[in-house]
């Protein structure tokens, strides 16, 4: 009981103060686009959500508690008493293992903006100014610090001139399309998912894909939120090649758990792992997830020869 | 009778009957057979040129009586009646012989035996077609005019019906004023039409109708006369008036249940019936906010099944009476509508809003009622005072027990039967077991009744909504309109027969004819016709073999069975 | 030699029943003959005895059961009707187990058929039983 | 019933459902006309699918057939089954006009009998509709055993793609679904009564049919010329189809290549007296001098020749007709020509003359009749590109020859040789070279060396081919010690003196639909009429011939001719390009056994269902059997319409959690219907996936109604009663058997209906108030359901059974709602709206239009039945005010 | 005892929302499907919310939190009703109660 206020509050209070999930140095956030040239605003920009960045953190976060079992109920009791004084970012140095997973969504997101480019579209980003949409606090029913952080962020697309915003992740996606034009009376902002657009375009691509078997889990977001089902398919098929699915697809796809990873991590587990038994039922194949979440939540429990990989780590553009 | 003189055609059916049975044979077999003036074989007796080459054999050697071994009777016995009477023969002289579906068909391994009954079964139809008579359908004049007793929506609606076919209407209704239990109603699902304006609406129209003559405060007190001319008595302030009518539809309807003082807390102060409380919000629909009989209602409580689908016991209302659940429902929507203040909750059993009225469950639900539904095992108790509590365990979270105050406690009866000696003693309508009027056969005949020319319709056949009344009514204006429109009923004349001369008068088969179409008439059976309708459940207990149905006396199954026997034995 | 049995049929509801054991091909013996009639009540006992007496090694009722078209006590008249009979038969001197009733239904061609060879199996034990 | 139909009507009623049934029934018995339209073969509707009726347990059948019979015999009420209702429109008059299109049933109605034999012959399954698809009827069926009107109808979708393709007329899918049955003769009596020549054709045949086999666009097609060889080589030629009487006329054939043997075949079996007449020494024509015998064992034709014999034809060889006139003189009434395209042509350049320059055909025949030119180890060239240029290379490797090139003044692409052709040429060693013309033949004594320039393609001309342009500045010689010629052939003109008109290039002008030539009695086809082309096309070309001299002889229609789509008409526009199909004939080896065949043939898709065998053609005692029925319009005037189309059962297969159409154990009520049904297709209720009985039982409600999220929130009225009554007939059948119901509320409304419930509950029926949301499905074929257990322990529970059954409910059919042109309205489910349901049941928004039973929403057989009554009424009323006053 | 306080749903109407689970007709398929298999989730919660049992609703706060806001539920909510929304209700509801104590 104890344990839920405390992560509320927490919670509550890293995005009142300090206008993200984490107290972490905004360069943890942003340097992904290191390099690729984007403009900084525009028209069309593209906003990653955090989601992809902030996942090698809360692996952090998962490993210490892990780590720190029996003191975790006095942690997180006195959590929220030191966190709006003492930034707690000095807990989040990566390990081997999170490198390589922030190394691995860097790649992600860096491919996505090839991908784009490739369609013909040239994001701008806004780095630094980009904040973290509030999803959490919007699911867990923080509706203050959501709103709060909502204003930040829109303040910060009208200011760069924002028309076009596309999206990597269905949970921001989602947030952007149903719950922020309710929020705001004059929303005017165009939502695109870069499956949506890459769908558009895929047409004209050259797309290829590896060889392999490849095991097909859906998100709960694409599908049920924005009824996303076909498009990723299609993009597939059109690069050649096959999925598999279990009987749990398309509208009917299970959890990975992810949600449950803030407040009972330990239930997280269990349905990735459920959900990882049912896509190894498929045989061996590479299981290919299309929200960050899932893919962090099911390599979590994935044995050490199963491969779970990001929808656009398989997509090969022929140069 | 003239000397006999028939044909025996017998079908190959290209095979299916020539393959097993020896057509040829069985040409021979009666060819010249007492009686037997032409006996053929044909590829296929039912086309069109060997129906002609037929007709033709008819005509030239004046054959006045027809044996057609073929195929089953209900594939073509009445193509081939239709031919004799082309051919100028009387149907009734036709006999259709089974030798395909029962015989070829189901011997095929047994072509020598198959043969041999085939041959028995032709000589079997030829012993029919020797004693067959040129028969008539019966026909029975009826006059275009009916009576309807009850004026309540099925009444008017099946009174409004004949009247546009053409039918004259005698409506009768022992109240002083029509509707029944629409007339001083509020609005009605499912059109939401106030069920006043409803009845003054078709009252209008009658009003207007020529063809409808009304009857206020009165009721059946005799009937004479048959299907098509009844001669009806109907009773007003003791004075005796006669009315003739082909047919009667009795739309005599039905009432809402009461409880006894006490049951339910019923008779203490803030709990009603549905009906009580739909009459109440009928006649005070503005009044804000809302108050029953002094009580200002906030909270609401709906208990459904109250004396219905009771466990089975003597006197136990064990029917459900169908409209209840969504006429509580659709109460529930129109307080919403107007007292969106008032809390409702309604414990229920099943709610029973089939078919399209599940849209006023879903409504309700949308609106805020609450449901908790209840076990017969345990049922609300409801506690008077001044606020009324009421007690019950919720089955839908795991029997937990509930407690909740109410300013109204609104108890949903059910619909039961009226009793009506009057119509039981002169129609002799049959009474099924909770009460209402049973119809012959739901599915076949559902607004008919065995008394012949007596139609039900409405609740007094059974529970059911307004529409659903209404079409029963004119459903059995349509089955009046079928009876009557034609001027005259054609019936298969193959009814009971009394052979005078073997009655004795004994009357045993008076009692045992189902539709009362046998009377004593002095120290002879007579049959009636026009009631009869020739099941012959009369023929075994006459000890005399006096009565007999036409096409199947004593005589021709007799003979039938002598051939038979014959042929099977002529190994 | 087959076993000689006549059948009263009704023409609704069991006559079509026998009619489709043979279009269904379901075979049986053709010592089986049918006699439609418009009810199992109207089925006079005097003529089941009548044709045992002709020859008839059984007699067998195809009674139109519930589905009756005209009454709704169908079953306990012919029932009546075939315990008159085997009374009737036993006075004779006749075995009453020569006649047997079941309702048919216009689509129970297989319940016919099997009756049929039941009946026939125990006529012959009968016959052999004499 | 009144099997003619007449131009108006006081009703149409549109649906032979109870509720039609019972409306035209009553308005008959008033003394209206009416109309019963049902667009299925039988009427009956869904109440002749169930078993036993609640809650009097009778049985269905019982109840309805004696009302179908009554609809048939009605003196008012005419039926029209297998009719479709197109439009409704109202008339200035105030009725409406009705159009109805009668599809075929390829059954002629007045001689079927119902008999069923068709049914036992047929060779296609399909699943059958009215056991909802537990088990496989015919494509020629009679739909149910107490159908009404109880005739055969076929199901047939055109005619298939192979067949459509067959320029001879013969049916591949029918020998393919006879040899699938493995009825291997009458796979050869089929392909003997459409053509002759099947060894030749076995062999020879380019076989169009492949390129279009649908199962050719999944993978690979039917071997369907190896299986037509396979018949024809492997069984005796028994059966001959020798004609039932002889007519006295004689016809004349001249020719005896295919297009005249086919021709004489066809008019020998239909009694003519033949006479052919070939100037050879042998018969055959181009099938025995041009096609090489390496292609066509001379045995093989020579086989097929007997067929044609044995008919009585009389070959007259080594005569040659020069004129009609003699042919007329000995009696001759109708002559048939067919004398191939045999003129080579020439290219016209120096050299031609040479010794060593071969024609092609005269190559060919010499190499047919035993004696080739010596060629071995000769270089040889072969002009040409096309298929002769291909038999010709070919041969000419056999004689010997050392090498072997064809030139060709195009690219391989262009080749008109099929390119099935070039690869096995390519295998066999032939060397190609393209865009070379020749210019030149050299030599002295005898040919030595080829002039070849170099060909440009231009611009492309009216045949869509780059034309080809020769380009005498690059030149090249080309070192040949023979040469062939195979640059085409036409007709030669031999009776120019007849008045016989000509196309420029020496083709005879014909009627292209009859082949008549425009000199009386003269009929002419094959590659005379054509210029070179396929065996296929000139054996079509006499059977197409033979028809119309059949008809021009003797005034009547063949009706066993049967001229197929392809069948070689004269127009030269018919010919199609072939691509190689993708299994020419790789599936099985040169002489496959029995087994491999059938096993070949066993893979066609059906893609017409009815395969076009003519099984049931011929087994027809009633010869009923019409494969060329048309669709039939109707228009007729009606006073009222009534529309009584029901309702449609929701498919379960939109709901993947349900399992259905994934684990054949999952069930939908109406499949346990046809289970329970004494018609039933087994002789027990056995669970489909393994035949077993099942004994735990399961019956979900509220599958797809109640069910927002399956697109119907309405309650269907009927499921919770029909599952009481299923659980109860279940019992009653398996009295071993455990029955579950999951409810959400239960509905037992009606009159009888709450005390049948408790008849179910007295006799163990359990009943689960709980919604199942998932059924799994185990190894053994077992399904687990989950629900809520809210009235037990609470939470999520699984019970395990053997059969899962969805109560499935009752969608609206709003189809006819588009024939309206009128604004129909349909309430919020979809079903057909009463405006006033109260005041005025029935009664729809258009005018004329009615509606009952459960086309206006769900309804049970009870209130079906009621509110066709008061359909009837309405109706009635309606009728009278707009002045008809029935009887 | 549950004691029976169907008006103390009218809070959320003061916030302008409706308490959308009032359409539930009880069929369970919800709690049937929900991956975590709670006993109480989501139909159980839903009807104390509908019954205005609060303490019960106090008592099962953890269910509340634990939703996963995958919606396979809603989508097969034969009554269409949004769970989601609804679980995101009764967590703004929790949620204020419970940070109220520390402004």
């Amino acid at each position: 009981m104890a344990e839920i206020r405390s992560r509320l509050a927490l919670l509550s209070q890293n995005l009142r103060y300090r206008a993200h999930v984490f107290p972490l140095p905004v360069k943890s956030l942003v340097s992904w686009a290191e390099g690729l040239g984007l403009a900084r605003g525009g028209k069309t920009i593209l906003y990653t959500g955090h989601l992809y960045q902030l996942l090698p953190y809360l692996r952090v976060l998962r490993e210490r508690e892990q780590g720190f079992v029996r003191g975790r109920d006095w942690l997180s009791r006195l959590a929220p008493v030191l966190n709006p004084w003492i930034n707690v970012s000095r807990l989040a140095i990566l390990g081997r293992e999170e490198r390589r997973l922030q190394e691995y969504y860097t790649g992600v997101l860096r491919r996505v903006v090839k991908l784009l480019r490739k369609c013909g579209v040239e994001p701008g980003y806004l780095y630094e100014k980009e904040y973290y949409p509030g999803t959490l606090a919007y699911d867990l029913g923080l509706e203050g610090v959501f709103e709060l952080q909502a204003r930040r962020v829109v303040r910060a697309f009208r200011e760069a001139g924002v028309r076009t915003i596309i999206t990597v992740d269905p949970h921001s996606t989602a947030l952007l399309r149903e719950v922020y034009p309710q929020l705001f009376p004059d929303w005017d902002f165009e939502v695109r998912s870069y499956l949506e657009i890459l769908f558009q375009e895929s047409r004209h691509l050259s797309l290829r894909g590896e060889e392999g078997v490849y095991l097909w889990h859906d998100s709960c977001v694409y599908v049920r939120y924005l009824r996303m089902v076909e498009e990723p398919r299609e993009i597939l098929k059109r690069a050649g090649m096959e999925i598999r699915e279990p009987r749990f697809s398309r509208e009917i796809t299970r959890c990975c758990g992810g949600p449950a990873e803030t407040l009972f991590p330990e239930k997280a587990g269990e349905l990735a792992r459920a959900r990882m038994e049912e896509l190894s039922a498929l045989g061996p194949g590479t299981v290919i997830t299309l929200c960050p979440i899932c893919h962090f939540n099911l390599m979590a429990v994935s044995g050490p020869d199963q491969r779970v990989e990001d929808f656009v780590r398989v997509l090969r553009l022929e140069e | 009778m003239k000397e006999p003189r028939l044909g025996v055609f017998i079908c190959h059916c290209g095979g299916n009957i020539s393959d097993v049975v020896d057509v040829e044979k069985v040409r021979q077999a009666v060819e010249g057979a007492p009686g037997v003036k032409v006996a053929q074989t044909h590829m296929f007796t039912c086309s069109e040129a060997a129906q002609q080459e037929m007709i033709r054999l008819i005509r030239e050697h004046d054959l006045n009586g027809l044996v057609i071994a073929s195929c089953s009777p209900r594939l073509h016995q009445e193509t081939f009646r239709q031919m004799a009477r082309r051919a100028g023969l009387n149907p009734y002289r036709y006999v259709q012989v089974n030798i395909r579906e029962q015989c070829s068909w189901a011997h095929p391994h047994h072509p020598g035996e198959a043969t041999r009954k085939a041959v028995a079964l032709v000589k079997g139809g030829i012993a029919r077609a020797l004693r067959a008579r040129s028969l008539e359908p019966i026909v029975i004049k009826t006059r275009p005019e009916a009576m309807v007793i009850g004026a309540g929506i099925a009444g008017l609606e099946a009174a409004l019906g004949l009247s546009r076919m053409g039918i004259k209407v005698h409506l009768v209704e022992k109240e002083d004023r029509p509707g029944g239990l629409l007339r001083d109603r509020g609005p009605i699902f499912p059109t939401d039409q106030k069920g006043r304006e409803l009845v003054e609406h078709l009252w209008r129209e009658i009003h207007r109708d020529a063809n409808i003559r009304t009857y206020f405060r009165s009721h059946l007190c005799g009937k004479e006369g048959v299907v098509g001319d009844f001669r009806l008595k109907i009773c007003r302030d003791g004075e005796e008036k006669e009315i003739r009518a082909g047919a009667i539809v009795v739309a005599t309807g039905a009432r809402p249940h009461t409880p006894q003082p006490g049951e339910w807390g019923y008779g203490s102060e803030g709990v009603c019936t549905l009906y009580e409380f739909l009459l109440h919000l009928a006649e005070h629909p503005e009044e804000k906010p809302l108050f029953y009989r002094g009580r200002r209602v906030r909270r609401l409580v709906y208990v459904y099944c109250v004396g219905s689908r009771e466990p089975a016991g003597e006197k136990a209302r064990t029917y459900c009476s169908r409209y209840c659940c969504t006429a509580a429902l659709y109460t529930a929507c129109l307080v919403h509508s107007r007292w969106p203040e008032v809390t409702q909750v309604h414990l229920y059993r099943d709610i029973r809003s089939y078919g399209k009225y599940e849209k006023y469950y879903r409504r309700a639900l949308g609106y805020g009622s609450v449901f908790v539904r209840y076990s017969p095992q345990s049922p609300p108790e409801i506690h008077p005072g001044g606020r009324l509590r009421v007690r019950v365990r919720d089955l839908l979270t795991a029997k937990q027990e509930i407690e909740l105050e109410a300013d109204l406690v609104c108890l949903v009866t059910g619909l039961e039967p009226v009793h009506s000696p009057e119509l039981l003693e002169h129609l002799k309508l049959p009474v099924g077991k909770e009460g209402f009027f049973q119809e012959v056969h739901p599915k076949l005949r559902p607004v008919e009744t065995m008394a012949d020319g007596v139609f039900i319709c409405g609740c007094a056949q059974g529970p059911r909504t307004a529409e659903e009344s209404a079409a029963s009514g004119l459903a059995a204006a349509a089955k009046v309109g079928a009876l009557l429109l034609a001027g005259e009923v054609k019936r298969e004349p193959l009814v009971a027969e009394v052979i005078e001369e073997r009655c004795d008068g004994c009357g045993e088969c008076v009692a045992a004819c189902p539709y009362g179409a046998l009377e004593l008439s002095g120290d002879r059976v007579r049959v009636r016709e026009s009631l009869c309708k020739g099941e012959g459940a009369c023929v075994p207990v006459c000890p005399q073999e006096a009565l007999q149905v036409r096409g199947y006396e004593h005589e021709t199954i007799k003979a039938l069975i002598d051939s038979l026997a014959e042929g099977l034995a002529d190994a | 030699m087959s076993v000689k049995i006549l059948v009263f049929s009704t023409q609704n509801i069991s006559d079509p029943g026998v009619d489709l054991a043979g279009s269904s091909h379901l075979p049986y013996s053709p010592g089986v003959v049918v006699i439609p009639v418009p009810c199992s009540s109207g089925i006079d006992p005097r003529w089941i005895i009548y044709a045992l007496e002709k020859g008839f090694d059984g007699v067998f009722i195809a009674a139109d059961g519930t589905d009756c078209p005209y009454l709704e006590d169908c079953t306990t008249r012919t029932g009546q009707v075939v315990a008159r009979a085997q009374e009737m038969a036993r006075e004779k001197g006749l075995d009453p187990r020569r006649i047997r009733m079941a309702a048919i239904c216009s689509v129970c061609a297989e319940a016919f058929v099997n009756h049929m060879r039941n009946f026939e199996k125990a006529l012959q034990e009968l016959e052999h039983g004499k | 019933m009144g099997n003619e139909l007449s131009s108006r009507y006081d009703c149409v009623v549109i649906g032979g459902g109870i509720a039609g049934m019972e409306t035209a029934l009553l308005l008959g018995d008033m003394g209206f006309e009416c109309l019963l339209v049902e667009k299925e073969a039988s009427i009956g509707g869904k109440m002749i699918l169930l078993s036993k009726v609640f809650p009097t347990l009778d049985c269905a059948s019982c109840i309805a057939t004696p009302k179908m019979a009554a609809v048939q015999n009605h003196p008012r009420v005419t039926l029209l089954t297998y009719a479709t209702v197109e439009s409704i429109a109202p008339r200035e008059d105030g009725r409406l006009e009705v159009e109805i299109t009668r599809r075929p049933t390829f059954v002629d109605p007045s001689r079927c009998t119902g008999c069923g034999q068709c049914e036992k012959v047929c060779t296609v399954a399909r699943p059958d509709q009215f056991n909802q698809g537990l088990v496989a009827r015919r494509a020629i069926y009679i739909p149910f055993p107490q159908a009404v009107p109880k005739k055969a109808v076929i199901e047939r979708r055109g005619l298939s793609p192979c067949s459509a393709a067959c320029p001879a007329g013969l049916k591949p899918h029918g020998y393919v679904a006879l040899i699938r049955k493995g009825r291997l003769e009458r796979a050869l009596h089929s392909i003997l009564r459409e053509a002759p020549l099947p060894g030749v054709l076995g062999r020879v045949c380019y076989a169009p049919c492949e390129t279009r086999c649908t199962r050719g666009k999944k993978g690979q097609s039917i071997p369907l010329r190896a299986l037509k060889r396979f018949v024809a080589e492997n069984l005796p030629r028994e059966e001959r189809f020798l004609p039932e009487k002889k007519i006295p006329k004689k016809v004349a054939v001249v020719g005896s290549g295919p297009s005249g043997l086919s021709c004489a075949y066809f008019l020998a079996r239909k009694g003519l007296e033949v006479v052919i007449f070939e100037r050879d020494e042998a018969p055959g024509g181009l099938l025995r001098y041009g096609i090489p015998t390496w292609r066509l064992p001379r045995e093989i034709l020579d086989q097929d020749l007997e067929d044609i014999k044995a008919l009585g034809v009389k070959i007259v060889t080594g005569k040659e007709i020069r004129s009609l006139r003699s042919l007329r003189e000995e009696g001759f009434e109708a002559v048939y020509l067919a004398t191939g395209s045999l003129k080579p042509r020439t290219l016209g350049i120096p050299g031609e003359d040479l010794p060593g320059v071969y024609a092609a055909l005269s190559f060919l025949r010499s190499y047919n009749t035993g004696k080739p030119p010596e060629l071995s180890g000769k270089k040889v060239a072969v002009i040409g590109g096309g298929n002769v240029a291909l038999d010709c290379a070919r041969t000419a490797l056999r004689c010997g020859a050392g090498e072997v090139t064809v030139i060709y003044r195009r690219d391989r692409e262009h080749m008109p040789a099929h390119s099935f052709e070039v690869e096995e040429a390519l295998a066999e060693g032939v060397k190609f070279l393209f865009r070379r013309a020749p210019l030149e033949f050299r030599g002295r004594e005898r040919l030595e060396e080829i002039l070849l320039a170099e060909v440009r393609l231009g611009e492309k001309d009216e045949t869509g081919r780059a034309r080809p342009v020769v380009d005498p500045s690059r030149t090249e010689t080309f070192r040949a010690d023979a040469v062939i010629l195979a640059i085409g052939f036409q007709p030669e003109a031999i009776f120019r003196d007849e008045g016989f008109s000509y196309h420029p290039d020496g083709r005879l002008k014909v009627d292209p639909e009859t082949l008549a030539t425009n000199v009386e009695g003269v009929f002419a086809g094959g590659d005379c009429v054509t210029g070179p082309y396929m065996v296929a096309n000139a054996v079509g070309a006499g059977k197409r011939a033979a028809y119309h001299i059949y008809r021009y002889l003797t005034g009547e229609e063949p009706r066993d001719i049967d001229l197929a789509p392809e069948v070689g008409r004269g127009d030269k526009a018919a010919r199609v390009r072939l691509k190689a199909p993708v299994a020419y004939s790789s599936v099985f080896g040169e002489n496959p056994v029995p087994e491999q065949a059938i096993e070949a043939a066993g893979r066609c898709l059906d893609c017409a269902v009815c395969s076009s065998c003519k099984e049931c053609v011929e087994t027809c005692p009633a010869g009923a059997i019409d494969l060329n029925m048309k669709p039939q319009k109707i228009r007729l005037k009606a006073g009222a319409v009534l529309i009584a189309t029901g309702f449609r059962l929701f498919d379960p297969s939109s709901r993947p959690l349900t399992g259905y159409a994934h684990y054949p154990n999952v069930i939908t009520a109406m499949q346990m219907e046809r289970l329970l049904a004494p018609t039933r297709p087994y002789n027990a209720v056995l669970r489909p996936g393994d035949g077993k009985v099942p004994g735990n039982i399961g019956i979900v409600l509220c599958a797809g109604s109640r069910d927002q999220a399956a697109g119907n929130p309405w309650c269907s009225r009927i499921c919770c009663m029909y599952s009481l009554k299923q659980a109860q007939l279940i019992l009653g059948a398996i009295p071993i058997a455990e029955v579950t119901i999951y409810y959400i509320d239960l509905r037992a409304f009606g009159k009888g209906y709450e005390e049948f419930l408790q008849q179910a509950a007295g006799m163990g029926v359990h009943l689960v108030k709980g919604r199942v949301a998932r059924i799994d499905e185990l190894e053994n074929g077992d399904l687990v359901v989950y629900y809520e257990d809210m009235e037990g322990r609470g939470g999520v529970r699984k019970a395990r059974h053997e059969l899962v059954i969805l109560a499935v409910g009752a969608l609206a059919n709003p189809e006819l709602r588009k024939c309206v042109r009128e604004d129909l309205q349909l309430d919020e489910a979809g079903f057909f709206r009463e405006i006033e349901p109260v005041r005025e049941p029935c009664v729809t928004s258009v005018p004329g239009l009615f509606v009952a039973g459960a086309a206006s929403g769900p309804k049970d057989i009870p209130d079906c039945v009621l509110h066709a009554g008061a359909a009837a009424a309405q109706i009635a009323a309606y009728l009278r005010s707009l002045g008809s006053e029935g009887a | 005892m549950i004691r029976l306080r169907p008006e103390w749903r009218r809070i959320f109407e003061a916030r302008e929302r409706d308490l959308d689970a009032r359409r539930c007709f009880n069929c369970g398929t919800c709690t049937t499907l929900c991956p975590l298999g709670l006993k109480v989730l989501p139909r159980e919660i839903f009807r104390y919310a509908l019954l205005g049992a609060e303490e019960k609703l106090r008592e099962n706060r953890e269910a509340v939190y634990a939703c996963l806001l995958c919606r396979l539920c809603e989508v097969n909510c034969p009554q269409g009703v949004k769970i989601t929304e609804v679980i995101r209700l009764l967590r703004v509801y929790l949620a204020e109660e419970d940070l109220e104590v520390r402004p």
